[in-house]
């Protein structure tokens, strides 16, 4: 399944305004892997996304998904495998009812509407929203929200799930049930989060940026662990590898 | 401030009941708006001392509402809210109007008749417009303006404006509300935050346009709005709209109430 | 002030339409040659705005009252002429269907009034000439005041015509004009004043995004400033002409209205003037009321259609118990659907 | 200090589509006390606080602060005592720099402009973004809009502080700097979030809602640790108060 590798190499991109949020990111993401992206606020997560998907073009370097290098020509034949849940549901969902925000990715692939339907249903389901089906966006609460953001991409049946800060604003059992959804979800996925209990369980792997710039690529459990570097990023480590304060021990020492 | 939570209601009202289920919400939505515009054309076509031909025009609004099962009160306060307009224009006619008219026979102020030809015009015709889109809905009036060849951006562009209301809406009202808390007034917004507030709402906004757009793209919006199955229309929207144009016809050419009081009048005698 | 079903007579209903339908069609034509993908999720999203902001309430400095936006220049500006008019007309549209703002016929002169005049007169000829190549805040105040104020002058005369031409009121002319342009001029400064505030800060916070705005904008070519010119004085003119026509012929309006106003009118009112002589026949008989002169009972509506023989003291009494029992009937149908409504259910 | 209980008598709201949001609430909060309110996505929290300060109006039951009842005459002063800080912060900051935006409360206090210009410089110094202060707040990362909706309130030294989910899309170092700040002021605080380790952290008192209704009102630890009662708010037990796998005891028990 080599066709699915996602790659960035040497990434650069720069606001109009002249900021520069991205400089010189690579990486090489196989398919299947779950990689979780973390950072502080501005050190330029969405930014990579945005770059990832095509909806921002790279000043310098180059995006490759699946051996085929992400241009304006085959923006839409790539983009037709990516599905992207955007940090805020409102910028995602437009259509009237729930159903037609889901429905709208797969009109677009040209199916019939038989197939459309099937897909819906299919993707409702998975999400668990089934019951929201008629209900319009704007009338559901920040969690149905989101799942219904989430159902919307999950029925182009997507080779690769990029999500933006996908459990801010769930409440706890909503975030459990996404958590779910998420590691139910056998393709690629890239996460940025800073929910980093969240990471920790759905990633193996962690890129760590700063100011543009990774400053760590590794497995989950090195990176979140490793005290220095999570402070010099701006970041903790994650509550459930905090020591216990009973038998004084981190957690992590455990498996 | 109340001003924007009531909007936002009176949309999302408006849209759970274009979602109910019933022989007018079953029709095709161009049969409807068909059906709404000739009976508007016909009713305005009066003159403006027609009062009395003007009741049977009040069938067409209450079939709407009782076989669409649209519950009268929320159509009433509409009303209710528009008609201060409709009011005011009209009692200029008898304060400049001061001539007299003959009418079924009476004489009566020329100004007051104008005024009460209007008030019920302005009433039936705001009552069938608010029906016909609690019983249509957003996506139908765009599914006709499609199939009467308004170009698809548009019926886009409108469908977009739509959706975005009630998100922008409840922004500006939470900025208002906001605003309200550290200004310990409820009055209006004072000059120096005009531009910085409103301008704020705007960069926002068209920041999230991008996005909006961004996420139509990834997936795999190309320019083309589709609205899925689109029924189509049948004979019985089709005799839908013939028959209420015929009663409409028929309405104008005959003042119905006046036959009918003849017929019972001398029926009585 | 939207013109309203209520005030507006098929034709000219019909002709705004026409007219609305046909700018509409050609700004569709230029936002498509131009096409900039990105501008309609853009213009939908600015709808939106405009929408909301028109429901906040500015308090006017030093007077205590509060106004509130219109929001067509400011599309303009930040739109263009095109795709501003075209995102008024959604926002029209909405409020039409939504607020029964108006209403559905008096919708293409609602669009027309509050979009066209903005759009391709004010903003091009005005806002564009003074703000020339510089921008700066005085620039943007002075701009938008004059062109706010313009716009919504030439709206509401607008819509004093349009009444006038309707012919479904008795408002003289001049004391309609001196109604309508004086309270839009308050509503015009209101409009200026903060259509300037916003300009300027955007202006002035992203500049980028003014001056994408503006190259966005191409001014029209110059046959279509000439169409703009030659509209704004046919406007001009027919008002001047009209006011004459009215200040010195009051009653003569209506029959220029009938002149104009095309066929359909004439035909429904035209066996008035056939009866007319047997009307004042039968009216004569009531000597104590003054009755005016034949022109003002001319149009008058139900005698019209008096086919059926009656004394006119019956026909009070049919017209009464006809209309009551219209009311009833109507009643009695909704009445009737809802019960079957109720046991449908049920079953 | 009696004059800065907060009380809400019954509480009732409905709104105008007829979902009832709250349903009967009731408390006393003390001056100086910190109260948590949670529940699940839509159980009525945002609801509840727009009653507290008045820009929602009860259906039924009233609101009283200092030993005054909330009316349309006695809105505008009890709004002088009270500072809320909204979900979003983007909503709450309108004016042209950070600085004009702090100094828009007291300007509205009538105070004059040298008590304006200390108070502006005290809140941001106690918020930790001096720096900031002739910065444009919609050119701000969303920590540092946070910060700054935070220091407008402070600088009408409210007695009343109202916070809704204010670490939501925070980085954790951010989170961390907030929950310092919130920690520090000494007057009321009620707080609604998910994030349950901060209300741990924060709170001593906790309030549960569940479709509007309180289900639970007490000491944060009790509460909090009550695993039925926070899985049938639809919550979950704050991470650091999970069992420790090294040593299988809960943290709890170690106080
Ligand atoms: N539209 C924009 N114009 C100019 N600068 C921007 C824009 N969007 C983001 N930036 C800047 O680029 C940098 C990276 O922003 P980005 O949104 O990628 O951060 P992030 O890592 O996603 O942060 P967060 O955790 O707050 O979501 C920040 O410094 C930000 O200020
Ligand atoms: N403007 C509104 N109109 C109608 N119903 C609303 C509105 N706002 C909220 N609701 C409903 O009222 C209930 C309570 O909403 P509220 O926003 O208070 O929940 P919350 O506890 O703050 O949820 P969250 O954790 O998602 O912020 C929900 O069922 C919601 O759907
Ligand atoms: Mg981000
Ligand atoms: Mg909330």
């Amino acid at each position: 399944m080599s066709h699915h590798i996602t790659e960035a190499r040497d990434l650069f991109y720069v606001y109009p305004d002249g900021r520069q949020a991205v400089s010189g990111i690579s990486f090489r993401i196989h398919h299947g892997e779950s990689v979780g992206i973390i950072g502080a606020n501005g050190a330029g997560k969405s930014t990579l996304l945005m770059l990832l998907t095509g909806i921002l073009r790279p000043a310098k370097g180059e995006v490759v998904i699946g051996e085929v290098r992400l241009t304006k020509d085959t923006l839409n034949m790539i983009r037709q495998r990516l599905g992207m849940v955007f940090q805020n549901p409102d910028d995602q969902l437009f259509m009237t009812t729930v159903h037609d925000d889901v429905a709208f990715g797969p009109r677009n692939l040209m199916l019939d509407e038989a197939q459309v339907e099937e897909r819906v249903i299919s993707a409702l389901e998975k999400v668990g929203i089934s019951h929201l089906k008629d209900r319009a966006p704007y009338h559901l609460s920040a969690g149905e929200k989101r799942a219904a953001a989430i159902a919307s991409v999950l029925s182009m049946s997507p080779d690769i799930l990029i999500l933006d800060e996908p459990t801010s604003s769930l409440d706890p059992k909503s975030r459990r049930r996404l958590m779910k959804i998420l590691s139910g979800f056998e393709h690629t996925k890239i996460i940025t989060s800073h929910d980093l209990d969240m990471v920790l369980e759905l990633c193996q792997r962690v890129i760590v940026m700063k100011d543009g710039r990774a400053i760590a690529d590794g497995p989950a459990k090195d990176i979140l662990t490793n005290k220095t570097l999570m402070e010099e990023a701006g970041l903790e480590i994650p509550l459930s590898l905090h020591g216990c304060p009973v038998c004084g021990r981190s957690k992590s020492d455990a498996d | 401030m109340p001003n924007i939570v009531n909007a936002i209601y009176n949309i999302r009202g408006f849209d759970e009941l274009a979602r109910q289920d019933s022989f007018i919400h079953r029709l095709h939505p161009l049969a409807k708006l068909l059906a709404t515009l000739v009976y508007t054309v016909v009713l305005v076509s009066f003159d403006k001392y027609a009062t009395i031909a003007l009741l049977p025009f009040l069938f067409f609004p209450v079939f709407m509402a009782a076989a669409g099962r649209i519950p009268a009160v929320p159509i009433l306060k509409r009303l209710l809210y528009i008609e201060p307009m409709i009011i005011c224009v009209g009692l200029l006619n008898p304060l400049f109007d001061r001539g007299t008219t003959s009418i079924l026979g009476q004489t009566m102020s020329s100004g007051w008749l104008i005024f009460i030809s209007i008030v019920i015009k302005g009433s039936l015709a705001v009552a069938t417009a608010l029906l016909l889109m609690a019983t249509t809905g957003m996506d139908g009036i765009a599914l006709s303006l499609r199939k009467l060849k308004v170009p698809k951006i548009f019926v886009l562009q409108l469908m977009l404006t739509y959706r975005y209301i009630s998100v922008l809406l409840e922004e500006a009202a939470r900025t208002i509300q906001s605003y309200a808390l550290r200004a310990f007034s409820s009055k209006g917004l004072k000059r120096e935050v005009w531009g910085p507030l409103l301008g704020q709402i705007l960069l926002r906004t068209m920041d999230r346009a991008q996005r909006v757009y961004d996420a139509m793209c990834l997936r795999g919006f190309a320019g083309e709005y589709h609205i899925g199955k689109a029924p189509r229309p049948s004979w019985g929207d089709f005799l839908y709209v013939m028959g209420w144009g015929t009663l409409f016809a028929a309405s104008r050419a005959v003042n119905l109430p006046l036959w009918l009081g003849n017929l019972l009048t001398g029926a009585v005698k | 002030m939207h013109m309203a079903d209520a005030l507006i007579s098929p034709v000219v209903g019909g002709a705004m339409w026409a007219a609305t339908a046909g700018v509409a069609a050609y700004s569709i034509k230029k936002v498509q040659e131009g096409l900039d993908q990105k501008k309609i999720p853009l213009m939908g999203v600015m709808g939106a705005f405009i929408f909301a902001a028109q429901m906040i309430n500015f308090s006017i400095p030093g007077t205590g009252s509060s106004g509130h936006l219109g929001g067509g220049l400011m599309l303009a500006i930040l739109l263009g002429p095109y795709a501003g008019f075209l995102t008024m007309a959604s926002i029209l549209i909405i409020q039409a269907l939504f607020f029964a703002d108006g209403g559905l016929l008096a919708l293409g002169s609602n669009i027309f009034n509050l979009g066209f005049f903005t759009c391709f007169l004010a903003y091009p000829l005005i806002y564009k000439n003074i703000i020339g190549k510089e921008f700066n805040s005085k620039r943007i105040l002075i701009a938008s005041l004059v062109a706010a104020v313009a716009g919504l002058q030439l709206g509401a005369f607008g819509v004093v015509l349009e009444t006038l031409f309707s012919g479904k009121t008795e408002l003289p002319f001049g004391t309609f004009v001196l109604l309508m342009q004086p309270i839009h001029l308050a509503i015009g400064i209101v409009e200026g004043l903060v259509t300037a505030a916003v300009i300027s800060f955007v202006w002035k916070s992203r500049p980028e995004v003014m001056e994408k705005a503006s190259l966005n904008q191409p001014l029209g070519s110059l046959s279509l400033k000439k169409v703009m010119i030659g509209l704004a004085a046919a406007a001009v003119l027919t008002g001047a002409v009209l006011s004459w026509f009215a200040s010195s012929h009051p009653d003569g309006l209506e029959w220029a209205m009938f002149k104009t106003s095309g066929q359909e009118e004439l035909e429904a009112t035209d066996p008035a003037h056939e009866k007319l002589a047997a009307l004042q026949e039968k009216t004569a008989f009531l000597p104590d009321y003054g009755f005016k002169t034949p022109e003002s009972a001319e149009p008058a509506g139900e005698p019209t259609q008096e086919k059926w023989p009656a004394v006119s003291a019956g026909t009070t009494v049919s017209g009464l118990v006809g209309g009551v029992m219209t009311l009833l009937l109507a009643a009695f149908m909704g009445f009737v659907i809802n019960m079957k409504n109720k046991t449908g259910k049920k079953t």
